[in-house]
């Protein structure tokens, strides 16, 4: 898994590296020789993306080596997670990914169909009560689900065709050549 | 070597004025409300303080929570290297313009990663708050920089703003007073300023941006504050860069104009903090979605 | 001519041999009208190349006589006795109905015949029209009646058809392939015969109709 | 050394192994003939595949190209299933049989001996077939196949595969009485010198079309019943479903393709005498009308050897539309025959296994077998997907070549149809497939039963389905050869 991701991360800097190796299959599929008319205008934007990542690498490592010689002398101290002096904190309290998506979902709200079970506290003295919500796949429902159901239901009308009474077997051959004799030599 | 030399100062200038940007605009409002406000140079003090501080980490927060920082600080350096500021940028090529917008992203990614890493409940609102007006705006931008291609015919930062010349204005004025609103309320949503979320406030509900950096101390903060404000002189040179139209003059006199439309914005930014109170956040994506609509409205101007 | 009366004589037996077993009710005289059907075939395929039959014909006439005449018989009731089940034949379609039926596939026999072009060399014109009907009237027992028996014995009669309608006209057919079909025919009886005893002992009634147990 | 004994031998040598096996006392002994006998036959078709003998014009039995194509498939299954006996019918022998649909009843099996000698018997019939050059001999071979493999369904004696014996014999017989008809009414016709598959071929034009057109339209309904064509394949599941699996594997993988291939010589001979329009009709209809009627059994199918059976209507579907495409579609449809027949065998040994195993057909009892059975179950979720079309196996570029044979013969809407089709089919075996390789593992009451090494039990499985990824991967010559000849094709494949 890690080596994919170190592949995709080198494809990723190495663009015109890459292109020029592969420039033997493109130049067959496309019908002439060298990288330039198969990539035509390709070769000059992967080097500067390859520079300016290449950059940002730099840049990057440059910051965290700054960081770790800053705080090598201070003292780094462990503490709880700022709660804003609530201090019974609970993994449960942490956001989920149907709220972090909430507000997204919320805003196309008429065609997902949010579900939720259960409500909101009610009375003076409520007891404990439980909110869900869940964002079905609507597509999959709508798109696939709905004609699928359909189309299963029609061929279980057609099952019948194989009831086990075998005189109707003998007969569907007969019925076939009749058919096939009428249909093709009158 | 003098190629280099000639594209130099603009990344220069970024990277020393950055943090001053914010403190215009809290001069600005300060003369508004009638005191005299923090020094101009207040962030450079407090970032000063802060990487000499030591620092508190979390116990629940992983290397995904100190990586938060280093790669926001990291994406918005290289996005400095592809913006012209007054002449042609360090780094330009024909698609740069999606590299800076991907880099943007992945600022904002990981500083949501490292908000979510924490486990707290408020960071865990102040991400999802965040993606969302993020998902809202960005069209807004993209729309904008597709009238700004339609326009000029070009394919990345540098020759964009290069071309963007007084008979462009003159041409295209409608539709580039259009793109400039756009690109002031996209600044505001994604620099967290007053109309969108409150930069100062101390009540962590209604914070979005602030609420994500919560948990993060000493020198990590140092950097997030450091990313921020050059996020805002992205956005800022973005805005300076279509209002200040180039051409006359030697490149100092362009540079200095730059810093002008620089200045210009952050005055206005202010401004509009004085005069407007924050918005109900269900109103948020109703300005978003206006702003992409005027960038619509632009692309048809342009398009015809 | 006197040779193409007697075939159209033995002919007719064959019509009237199947006319009968569509309306027959009991197990015992079908078997032996089938085995009259299969031994007059016999001899008609002898009478069909009559003025001087190849010693092949002679052959094969006598064979299939002795089979369809005396061995599937005694294949049948061999079983039969094995099985003792009721000797009624109980049918989907009742016997007056199916006599119907046989006179409508009687004349859709003669139609299909005189549509057809007749083979040269044939003299008389019953030969297609008793093919055709032995055919349907087979076809007919096997889908219209629940005894096993029944079924092979509709199996029989449509092999008698096909059988008349291949001596009707085909004149070279080499001897070889006339045995194998034979020996085929004899096989698939005397396998029928056995899955027939079988099924007695298992599920001690032959009605097809309840044998409906795999099904969708 | 003149090699056109080579037919004969085929023929009559499991012929003989199948007297012999009736005799033979010991079982041990009998099992070691049915192993030798296999391996005989596959030596000999090697054989006969290296030599290529010419066939003689005018001889009753000689090796054609798609004769031999048949020929080699259906000697290299039956080795497969002869290896897989060993170790089945030990099982079989040993332990008593409880009835797989709970009916808590016992039933004993047929003897040994009357199913080895039937099966060799089968053998030999089927070579008939398959060595057959005059279409009244492959006639005979079809009706003796019938006969010599009714006895092997009724192995275990039991009332439902009575019921599918009984059901097998009659439909069957019937259809092929039918085909005896048009093979008459084929040679009533004068200017036949003889039902010889050469001169039936050079004088074919002169036939008068009614009568050839009759002829093979019987032909098609009796040979289309044997072959499982839709709507007479009504035998076709329950007497898969009853049969031992090692038996379905031979009924499905070769018994089917001699039926084709019966019906591919009259069709032959309809192309000679130029009624291609008249046949390619025909079979397009017969072969949607097939694929159509198995998808409507496959989607919700409880038995997972019915499933398989309605997989093989199917295919044979596919090999029927692939026939009515012209030369291309027939080539892809041969090469359909190969995989269909090398991944089906497969499929029921493997099916055979999970009866043993799990002691029922329904699939519901069958879960979680990636961990209780782990070579079958992964074997039977391969070769399912493999069943469908999945690219790494042959099925995918059969399936392909008859598609791309549909769009250049111009029947976009045919080709639409039949990716529908197959996609139904394909999402239906492969939900089976998954629900029972994957989740918790049921309990699994036969794992004891089992004699002898798990190797025995997997390995013709895994060499079948291995041949079918090679043919996917890359297509001998010598097969891709012999497959454009027998379909009278040329440049299908590069």
């Amino acid at each position: 898994m890690v080596l994919l991701a170190l592949a995709c991360f080198a494809i990723g800097l190495a663009g015109p590296v890459v292109v020029r190796a592969l420039a033997g299959v493109t130049g067959s599929l496309a019908g002439c020789a060298g990288v330039s008319c198969a990539l035509p205008g390709a070769m000059w934007p992967l080097y500067g993306l390859t520079l300016l990542l290449g950059c940002t690498l730099l840049l990057g490592l440059f910051v965290a080596v700054t960081r770790r010689s800053l705080l090598a002398g201070r003292d780094v101290r462990e503490a709880d997670t700022w709660g804003c002096g609530y201090t019974a904190a609970s993994a449960r309290m942490q956001y989920t990914a149907t709220s972090f998506a909430a507000p997204l979902t919320h805003f196309f709200g008429g065609i997902l169909r949010v579900i939720r079970a259960g409500g909101p506290v009610r009375g003076l003295f409520p007891e404990p009560s439980q909110l869900a919500t869940r964002v079905p796949d609507v597509f999959e429902k709508t798109l696939f689900g709905r004609p699928a159901r359909w189309v299963v239901a029609r061929m279980t009308v057609l099952r019948k065709f194989q009831h086990g009474r075998m005189n109707l077997y003998i007969l569907y051959i007969a019925l076939t050549l009749l058919a096939l004799m009428l249909w093709k030599l009158t | 070597m003098t190629m280099w030399l000639q594209k130099c100062p603009g990344i220069l200038l970024a990277l020393l004025l950055a943090p001053a940007v914010s403190g215009v605009i809290n001069k600005v409002k300060a003369l508004f409300a009638g005191r005299r406000g923090p020094p101009v140079l207040q962030l450079y003090f407090d970032l000063f303080k802060l990487l000499a501080k030591g620092a508190v980490y979390s116990r629940t927060t992983s290397w995904l929570f100190r990586a938060g920082p280093v790669v926001s600080v990291a994406a918005l350096i290289s996005v400095l290297l592809i913006i012209p500021f007054g002449g042609p940028s360090l780094l330009s090529f024909p698609g740069d313009l999606a590299v800076g917008f991907y880099l943007l992203a992945i600022a904002r990614f990981f500083t949501v990663l490292a908000a979510m890493d924490t486990g707290s409940s408020f960071e865990g609102m102040g991400a999802s708050r965040e993606v969302q007006f993020s998902a809202l705006a960005e069209p807004a931008l993209f729309l904008g920089f597709a009238v700004l291609i339609r326009m000029t015919g070009q394919f990345s930062f540098s020759e964009i703003f290069g071309s963007m010349t007084a008979s462009t204005w003159a041409t295209q004025a409608p539709a580039l007073i259009l793109v400039a609103v756009v690109l002031m309320v996209v600044l505001l949503a994604e620099n967290a300023r007053i109309p969108v979320d409150d930069p100062n406030t101390h009540l962590e509900l209604t914070m979005i941006h602030e609420v994500m950096v919560l948990d993060h101390g000493g020198p990590d903060f140092a950097l997030i504050l450091y990313a921020s404000s050059l996020k805002l002189w992205v956005f800022a040179s973005w805005f300076a860069g279509l209002v200040v139209p180039r051409g006359v003059g030697s490149p100092a006199a362009s540079l200095a104009a730059t810093l002008g439309g620089v200045l210009l914005a952050a005055v206005l930014v202010g401004v509009i903090e004085s005069i407007m109170a924050r918005l109900r956040l269900l109103r948020v994506p109703q300005l978003l979605l206006g702003a992409a609509a005027l960038a619509a409205v632009a692309l048809l101007l342009v398009m015809k | 001519m006197r040779n193409v009366h007697v075939m159209d004589l033995l002919l007719m037996l064959v019509i009237l041999t199947n006319l009968r077993l569509l309306a027959s009710s009991r197990l015992g005289a079908c078997i032996w009208w089938t085995a009259g059907q299969g031994f007059v075939l016999g001899w008609l395929t002898i009478a069909a190349a009559w003025p001087h039959p190849a010693v092949e014909t002679w052959g094969l006439g006598v064979l299939a006589a002795g089979l369809k005449g005396i061995v599937f018989p005694w294949l049948l009731f061999r079983t039969l006795r094995l099985v003792d089940v009721r000797r009624e034949v109980e049918p989907y379609v009742g016997f007056n109905v199916s006599l119907g039926m046989g006179l409508a596939m009687l004349f859709a026999a003669f139609a299909l015949a005189r549509r057809l072009p007749l083979p040269a060399g044939l003299e008389s014109t019953l030969w297609m029209p008793a093919a055709f009907f032995s055919l349907f009237a087979g076809l007919f027992l096997i889908v219209a009646r629940k005894t096993a028996v029944m079924q092979v014995i509709g199996y029989l009669v449509m092999e008698n058809g096909i059988f008349a309608f291949g001596a009707a006209g085909v004149r070279h057919e080499p001897l070889l392939l006339e045995l194998g079909i034979l020996l085929d025919l004899f096989v698939a009886v005397f396998v029928m015969g056995i899955a027939v005893f079988h099924i007695a002992r298992d599920f001690d009634h032959i009605n097809v109709d309840r044998l409906t147990s795999l099904r969708e | 050394m003149r090699s056109d004994w080579i037919p004969y031998a085929l023929v009559a040598m499991p012929m003989l192994a199948g007297l012999m096996a009736f005799v033979l006392k010991s079982d041990r002994v009998r099992r070691i003939l049915l192993l030798l006998a296999a391996a005989g036959h596959l030596a000999l078709t090697l054989a006969a595949l290296r030599l290529h003998p010419e066939p003689v014009p005018g001889s009753w039995i000689a090796l054609d190209d798609a004769g031999l194509l048949f020929l080699l498939l259906t000697s290299v299954l039956f080795f497969a299933a002869a290896v897989y006996a060993q170790v089945y019918l030990r099982t079989e022998s040993v332990s008593e049989h409880r009835d797989p649909e709970g009916e808590s009843l016992l039933f004993d099996n047929a003897p040994e001996a009357v199913f080895t000698g039937c099966l060799l018997m089968f053998l030999g019939t089927m070579t008939l077939v398959e060595v057959g050059r005059h279409l009244g001999m492959i006639w005979v071979g079809v009706e003796a196949t019938t006969l010599a493999s009714a006895p092997l369904i009724y192995f275990h004696r039991h009332h439902r595969s009575l019921e599918a014996v009984w059901k097998y014999l009659m439909i069957c017989s019937v259809g092929i009485a039918l085909a005896l008809l048009g093979l008459f009414a084929l040679a009533s016709v004068e200017s036949l010198p003889s039902m010889q598959f050469d001169d039936v071929l050079r004088s074919a034009a002169g036939v008068p079309p009614a009568w050839l057109k009759a002829a093979f339209i019987l032909m098609l309904v009796g040979y289309g019943t044997k072959m499982g064509l839709a709507p007479m394949h009504t035998w076709l599941p329950d007497a898969h479903s009853e049969a031992p699996s090692l038996v379905s594997a031979l009924l499905s993988g070769s018994l089917l393709n001699c039926a084709f291939l019966a019906l591919w010589r009259m069709a032959q001979v309809c192309f000679a005498a130029g009624l291609d329009r008249f046949v390619q009709d025909l079979f397009l209809v017969l072969g949607f009308v097939s694929i159509g009627l198995a998808a409507v059994f496959i989607v919700s199918q409880r038995d997972f050897k019915r499933l398989l059976a309605y997989s093989s209507v199917e295919n044979m579907g596919i090999l029927a539309v692939g026939a009515g495409l012209g030369p291309a579609g027939a080539a892809g449809a041969f090469l359909h025959a190969v995989n269909h027949s090398l991944i089906k065998a497969a499929l029921f040994l493997l099916a055979g296994n999970l009866l043993v195993l799990y002691g029922s057909r329904s699939t519901d009892a069958v879960r979680g077998a990636w961990r209780s059975a782990p070579a079958t179950a992964r074997l039977w979720l391969f070769g399912l997907l493999a069943i469908g079309g999945m690219p790494p196996f042959g099925t995918f570029i059969s399936k392909f070549t008859v598609f791309k044979a549909a769009l250049d013969t111009g029947h976009f809407i045919l080709g639409a149809l039949l990716l529908g089709l197959l996609l139904v089919v394909f999402a239906a075996m492969s939900r089976v497939g998954l629900k029972m390789v994957m989740g918790a593992p049921s309990p699994v009451p036969g794992a004891s039963r089992r004699v002898g090494p798990v190797a025995m039990w997997v390995a013709p499985s895994l060499i079948l389905l291995s041949l079918s990824l090679v043919l996917g991967l890359y297509l001998p010559g010598f097969l891709g050869g012999l497959i454009q000849r027998a379909a009278g094709a040329a440049g299908v494949w590069p």
